[in-house]
């Protein structure tokens, strides 16, 4: 299941996690091989989101260890992370509503420029070709990839949701990620907005050679496009496997009966 | 060391510092209901010390009644304040509200200015001059009856606060908004509330400040020392802006004693300082008021 | 009306002022700045130095407030930290007045960060308290060390630049008037790259900017370095334009005139902190002038009157906040977009 | 840049008055022998509005006198001031748009920091002489400040004045000085030290009080422990001395209390209530209801305002009135009115009689009138009335 080490870009070994007296994660273990799609499920309060911040490095583990690319992050702060190419989005949208669409989208690359106070002050030389730079990759690469070029100029606050989430993955894109982290991509879309989100996901995982990881409650898109699912309950991983393995997975079905409609789901992908 | 000079220096800090906590508790009641930092309380506090004047100098009405025509002039404009200029800001950042009591400060130093004139004034006399001795100690009589009277409106505040039904609406409001509308509490009515009675008070401090060292356009400087207070108190803390006001009021005593008068702001502020650094939340704060 | 512009390169689309319009204007406003010396009296001269001095000021306070939102009621201080470094500089060392001014301004720099340092630690309001006590604990230091001249301040001697006395606002608006405009190109250079980005992302939302790589402390403290550097330019400039500097020439109440300026304005748009400053400056003219038009069948006119600016201070705080929080680069803004479709649409 | 950039030789008359226009601003008076222009910067706001709004009335009282009389050697008096808020920046901006208007041989600045910035200017310009409603002592140098002058002694004369009243009602005796930390309450505070040495008196207590502090406790407590014959306040109008008194008297202190020019103003000692009576303080002027003595300048004064008016009132009315008589002396010596012939002609000024508004005949050798009188709070008449004669330093 972990495969050869040279082919697992990330791998979570026994990450605990505790606010308090409250246990958010129990030894969690598993690994997202390179050039995959791994989701990550889980009832309501199950640990997804705090594992994504454990990961991203705002909560430190109180026991086990992240291992990214080979290097143990342990002490790694968030910027540093985001340097070594570990991109996400969030579950609520953190876009920054005053910018415009592009400068959204650039700010992605912060991490990977080079221009010092001094260079931006003045906005020749170096500033200047790496701003052009930057712009040219994204128009090119970027915006017309995600079909975002009626909106570059637009004020973030005054988009629709589903476009904020199509301009949040860009962002994500232009930070150059080896891991793209997804929290939630398509929740509140409706059904075509997920189709053209799910599509740009698995072209993102072909085109870009990104590997993906994601937490997502639509069970038909998790099942349709993961390579690998891994099931939290209560903090703790219950079930992991392909997405078939999965499904048939009896304490998976157990942890999501109470779950109402998600059980259903779950069992009748098809329907969702 | 002489124990009686330092007794006497002891007290005189206690009875300004009364005043600072009957201030920084109008401003606590304030943040606690709507989490509006009210930097224009020194402002308000000057109001009520030239609704004071106005009314036992300009209309010659005796102190019992002009007291009352000061503190009702405060809960006026905290009525009016809230309603028109805090209201409007629901919703927007704190930090824009806190520039709209900036405002607010300047426009009521310039009215009190338009309608008394520039000149500093002197309230009329109604506290009793009779000098007050504890033991051998001495105690300004204006500043002994100045700290009975802060003394007075603490304990009606707190006792308000924790038994009537406005101030459990408050206390509610000030835990979970959201949830205090739930259960049915008017959540814009223990707004006005918080504003108007706040206002009273500090507008009555102003009356007690007056009558100290006198009123002038820019007695609003007041509220500096007001702010250290309840910084180093703690935002959201009835008990942090008494024993806050308490320690600053001793505190620059005796830097004022010891150092120099022009120490005073200086040692306070670095008191501030260092409170920010060490505890943001104040010594009797929530943690989470930090996060601001 | 303005027809669709049609752009065939990035770098135009980049550049700051991209219209062939604005280009015009800027080169008539260039034009009119270097014109105006000569046709002004020192009065109008005065003023405009003064409003120069204002926005180099307020720009650098909208670089840490409005962009970066660190609320900060330091800025006279600040520009204070300046104002003595160039009045020492130039009473007691007597070096050349572009080097006390750049050496003025990066002291400040360094004062702003040292009282940068607690923006980790505290925000908001917070934030904004913790200067107030800076600007104390700074006034303090100046009106007690005997380097600064204690109470009675320093007053220095007239700058010299190519052999000229720099004494008239004439001569002061050669030096003022382009160091303004290269810090507030300076300004808007800077949103156009990572850093002035970064600002944004922070004052937007701080914790999602550290997903995207950049270390919040760092750039709070670039930014109020950034900050402080324009205030004490802006400070250093004062003193060489007033002559004076004293431990009362940089109160509180400057401070929040800075803020109240950037306020009306517009936080977070360089345009804002000009326009913001030059009205603020101005209001002040404009009242004295409403009341000496009316002494003459009033002669009280100018006493009474006068209280009434500090209202109208006041209220234009608090109106701009309620009923125009972008401030005036919205309302130009809105001017623009209206003549833009004008005719078509109305 | 070079010399040639100066702004005179570039422009022409035609294309001044044009782009004036243009720009609002009116065209310059006519020059030669019409009006005489008196500029002010004037605290009609701020923490100094309540001089300023009596300083402002005093100068234009006393002009209107000058000009329904036909002015001076035939040539009125214009006065055009403008509201400073008692701030620098605005004080020059103020100095800068009346400069600019008008051409202004007489000018009345606010605070000391205005006449420190400005007085290299007036040298620059050279064409008129200021005074203000600073007594500094720094300014009192006619040779750092050639052009400037004050309608009475600096701040350390008053307290020169003071001391040797004290010197000769108590020898020896105890002194305790009480002041704003402010450049305008530290002013005369060491040469006095100094003074009060040779004068074989003890300053036993220097108390600084921060500035808009109202709470004096404990500042009245070191000054029972230090207990002086004599308290003298500075750098103050009112609040805090009367609070200081109160609570000193209730201590059972029996020191006298003194206080200079600025808070000795009969409606403010007034205010102080109870605690006024036997206040004492140094004063240059007759006071407004003082009818000792022959003084028609008051007369006129009374005739013109029934009610009483201030001590800054009669501060901006002497200012004003040295000033015309500057430029009277000036004017009949034929000499043109520039800075330093206005001066000559000031400073020519000997033995001179103002009215009665000084008690005695007034010489002006160098920036400052150093003459004055203690008075003292008389509560049954509630007045301040003469404790001493007038004393004249250096006489």
């Amino acid at each position: 299941m972990t495969g050869a080490a040279d082919d697992v870009i990330l791998s979570v070994k026994g990450v605990s996690l505790a606010f308090g007296g409250v246990r958010a994660l129990t030894d969690v273990s598993f690994s997202v091989r390179k050039g995959s799609i791994t989701a990550v499920i889980g009832p309501n309060g199950a640990g997804k989101t705090s594992l994504f911040n454990t990961i991203s490095g705002f909560y430190r583990p109180r026991a086990g260890e992240i291992v990214f690319g080979g290097r143990n992050l342990a002490g790694t702060a968030p910027p540093e992370r985001a340097r070594l190419g570990l991109a996400r989005t969030f579950q609520n949208i953190a876009l920054f509503r005053g910018m415009t669409v592009l400068d959204n989208i650039k700010l992605g690359r912060h991490a990977h420029m080079q221009t010092g106070l001094l260079d931006a002050l003045v906005y020749r030389g170096r500033a200047r070709r790496e701003e052009l730079a930057l712009r040219a990759e994204i128009e090119e690469r970027i915006i017309d990839f995600l079909e975002i070029q009626h909106i570059r100029n637009a004020p973030v606050a005054t988009l629709p949701y589903g476009l904020r989430k199509r301009v949040e993955l860009a962002r994500a894109l232009a930070m150059r990620p080896r891991l793209l982290m997804l929290d939630e991509p398509v929740a509140g879309m409706n059904r075509e907005e997920t189709e053209d989100m799910a599509r740009f996901i698995l072209d993102v995982k072909e085109e870009w050679d990104v590997t993906i990881l994601m937490v997502e409650h639509d069970m038909g898109m998790v099942m349709d496009i993961s390579d690998h699912v891994v099931v939290l309950n209560f903090g703790q991983v219950i079930a992991e496997g392909s997405p078939a393995t999965v499904q048939a997975d009896p304490a998976v079905i157990a942890a999501y009966l109470g779950a109402g409609d998600l059980g259903r789901r779950l069992s009748a992908p098809e329907a969702a | 060391m002489d124990w009686l000079f330092l007794t006497e220096v002891f007290l005189a800090g206690l009875g300004a510092g009364a005043l600072y906590a009957v201030t920084g508790v109008a401003f606590v009641l304030i943040y606690k209901a709507t989490r509006v930092v009210n930097l224009a309380i020194g402002e308000i506090l000057m109001l009520g010390g030239y609704a004071f004047f106005g009314a036992a100098a300009g209309w010659h009405l005796p102190a019992w009644i002009a007291l009352p025509v000061a503190v009702l002039s405060g809960a006026l404009v905290g009525a009016v304040v809230e309603r028109g200029l805090i209201r409007p800001m629901l919703g927007e950042s704190p930090i824009s509200v806190f520039m709209v009591t900036i405002g607010l400060g300047s426009i009521l130093a310039g009215f009190v200015q338009v309608v008394w004139g520039a000149d500093p004034l002197r309230l009329p006399e109604f506290m009793p001059s009779a000098p007050i001795f504890l033991g051998e100690a001495y105690l300004a009589p204006k500043v002994a009856y100045g700290f009975l009277a802060a003394m007075l409106v603490l304990a009606a505040c707190v006792s308000a606060l924790r038994f009537s039904r406005g101030g459990v609406a408050l206390k509610a409001t000030a835990a979970d908004q959201g949830a205090a509308y739930s259960v049915g509490i008017d959540v814009p009515r223990v707004f006005s509330l918080s504003w108007i009675v706040a206002c009273a008070v500090a507008a009555g401090a102003g009356v007690l400040v007056g009558a100290i060292g006198g009123i002038s356009p820019t007695m609003g400087v007041f509220g500096l020392s007001v702010l250290v207070v309840v910084i180093v108190g703690g935002l959201d803390s009835m008990v942090g802006a008494l024993v806050g006001g308490l320690l600053i009021g001793v505190v620059e005593a005796f830097a004022g004693t010891f150092l120099g008068g022009e120490y005073k702001f200086l040692v306070t502020f670095s008191i501030m300082i260092l409170v920010l650094m060490l505890r943001p939340y104040g010594l009797f704060g929530t943690h989470e008021i930090e996060r601001l | 009306m303005r027809i669709g512009t049609l752009k065939t390169s990035y770098a135009a689309d980049e550049a700051l002022f991209d219209t062939r319009l604005q280009k015009l204007l800027l080169v008539l406003a260039l034009v009119a700045a270097v014109l105006f010396p000569f046709v002004a009296s020192p009065y109008w001269l005065f003023l405009a130095c003064l409003c120069a001095i204002n926005v180099a000021s307020a720009t650098g306070l909208n670089i840490l407030t409005g962009y970066t939102g660190l609320v900060s009621l330091g800025q006279a201080a600040f520009m204070s930290v300046g104002a003595y470094a160039v009045a020492v500089l130039e009473i007691h060392v007597g070096t050349p007045f572009l080097i006390n001014l750049l050496a003025g301004a990066l002291v400040t720099a360094l004062v702003g960060i040292g009282v940068g340092i607690p923006s980790l630690r505290v925000k908001g309001l917070y934030l904004a308290i913790a200067t107030i006590a800076a600007s104390v604990v700074l006034h303090f230091v100046f009106s007690h060390w005997s380097l600064t001249g204690g109470a009675r301040g320093l007053s220095m001697p007239p700058a010299t630049l190519f052999g000229v006395a720099l004494d008239q606002p004439f001569q002061l608006y050669w030096p003022i008037m382009p160091v303004t405009v290269l810090m507030v190109l300076g300004a808007a250079n800077l949103f156009r790259t990572r850093i002035g980005r970064a600002f944004i992302a922070i004052r937007d939302r701080d914790i999602s900017a550290e997903v995207l790589g950049i270390p919040l402390l760092r750039y709070k403290l670039m930014s109020f370095a950034v900050s402080s550097f324009y205030a004490g330019l802006a400070g250093g400039l004062w003193a060489y334009f007033f002559r004076v500097v004293t431990p009362e020439s940089f109160p509180l109440v400057n401070s929040i005139f800075y803020l109240a300026a950037i306020i009306v304005g517009g936080m977070g748009t360089v345009l804002g902190g000009i326009l913001g400053a030059v009205f603020m400056t101005m209001v002040p003219e404009v009242l004295k002038f409403a009341a000496g038009m009316v002494t003459p069948f009033y002669p009280d006119a100018l006493a009474l009157l006068a209280p009434v600016r500090t209202i109208v201070f006041g209220a234009l705080i608090v109106g701009f906040l309620i009923f125009e929080p972008h401030g005036l680069a919205e309302i130009w803004c809105r001017i623009r977009r209206f003549f833009h479709l004008w005719p078509f649409k109305t | 840049m070079t010399r040639e950039f100066t702004r005179r030789n570039v422009l022409g008359g035609g294309a001044a008055m044009g782009a004036g226009l243009a720009l609002g601003i009116r065209p310059l008076a006519a020059q030669g022998g019409g009006e005489i222009v008196l500029g002010g910067s004037i605290p009609l706001t701020g923490v100094f509005a309540f001089a300023g709004v009596g300083i402002h009335a005093g100068i234009q009282d006393y002009l209107k006198i000058v000009n329904d009389a036909g002015g001076v050697e035939g040539r009125k008096i214009k006065y055009v001031a403008e509201d400073t808020g008692y701030k620098v920046d605005a004080s020059v901006a103020a100095f800068n748009k009346i400069t600019g208007q008008e051409k202004v041989s007489l000018y009345y600045g606010d605070s000391t920091g205005f006449s420190k910035t400005i007085n290299p200017e007036l040298e620059r310009r050279g064409s008129m002489i200021m005074a203000g409603a600073s007594f500094a002592s720094e300014l009192n140098d006619p040779r750092k400040y050639p052009l400037q002058f004050m309608a009475g002694p600096d701040y350390s004369e008053m307290f020169g004045i003071l001391l040797r009243y004290i010197a000769k009602e108590k020898p020896a005796a105890r002194l305790a000085f009480v002041y704003s930390d402010t450049e305008f309450g530290r002013d005369p505070i060491a040469p006095s030290e100094t003074l009060a040495k040779t004068l074989g008196l003890n300053v036993v207590e220097k108390i600084v009080t921060p500035p808009g502090s109202v709470d004096v406790s404990t500042e009245v407590l070191k000054l029972r422990r230090a207990n002086p014959d004599f308290t003298i306040f500075h750098g103050y109008v009112l609040a805090p001395i009367p609070e200081f008194i109160t609570q000193a008297r209730q201590m059972g202190l029996r020191s006298k209390f003194m206080g200079t020019f600025w808070s000795m103003d009969n409606s403010t000692v007034q205010r102080m209530g109870e605690v006024a009576e036997g206040f004492m303080g140094v004063m240059p002027y007759r006071y407004y209801y003082d009818s000792e003595g022959k003084s028609p300048m008051l007369e006129k004064i009374r005739q013109m305002r029934p009610e009483y008016q201030s001590t800054a009132y009669l501060q901006g009315f002497v200012t004003a009135l040295l000033m015309c008589e500057a430029v009277k002396r000036t004017l009949s010596a034929g000499k043109e009115l520039t800075g330093a012939n206005l001066k000559v002609g000031l400073n020519g000024i000997k033995d001179f009689d103002t009215g009665g508004l000084f008690g005695v005949p007034i010489s002006i050798p160098g920036n400052s009138v150093p003459v004055g009188r203690i008075y003292a709070f008389d509560g049954k008449a509630r007045q301040m009335v003469p404790a001493s004669d007038w004393i004249r330093l250096g006489a």
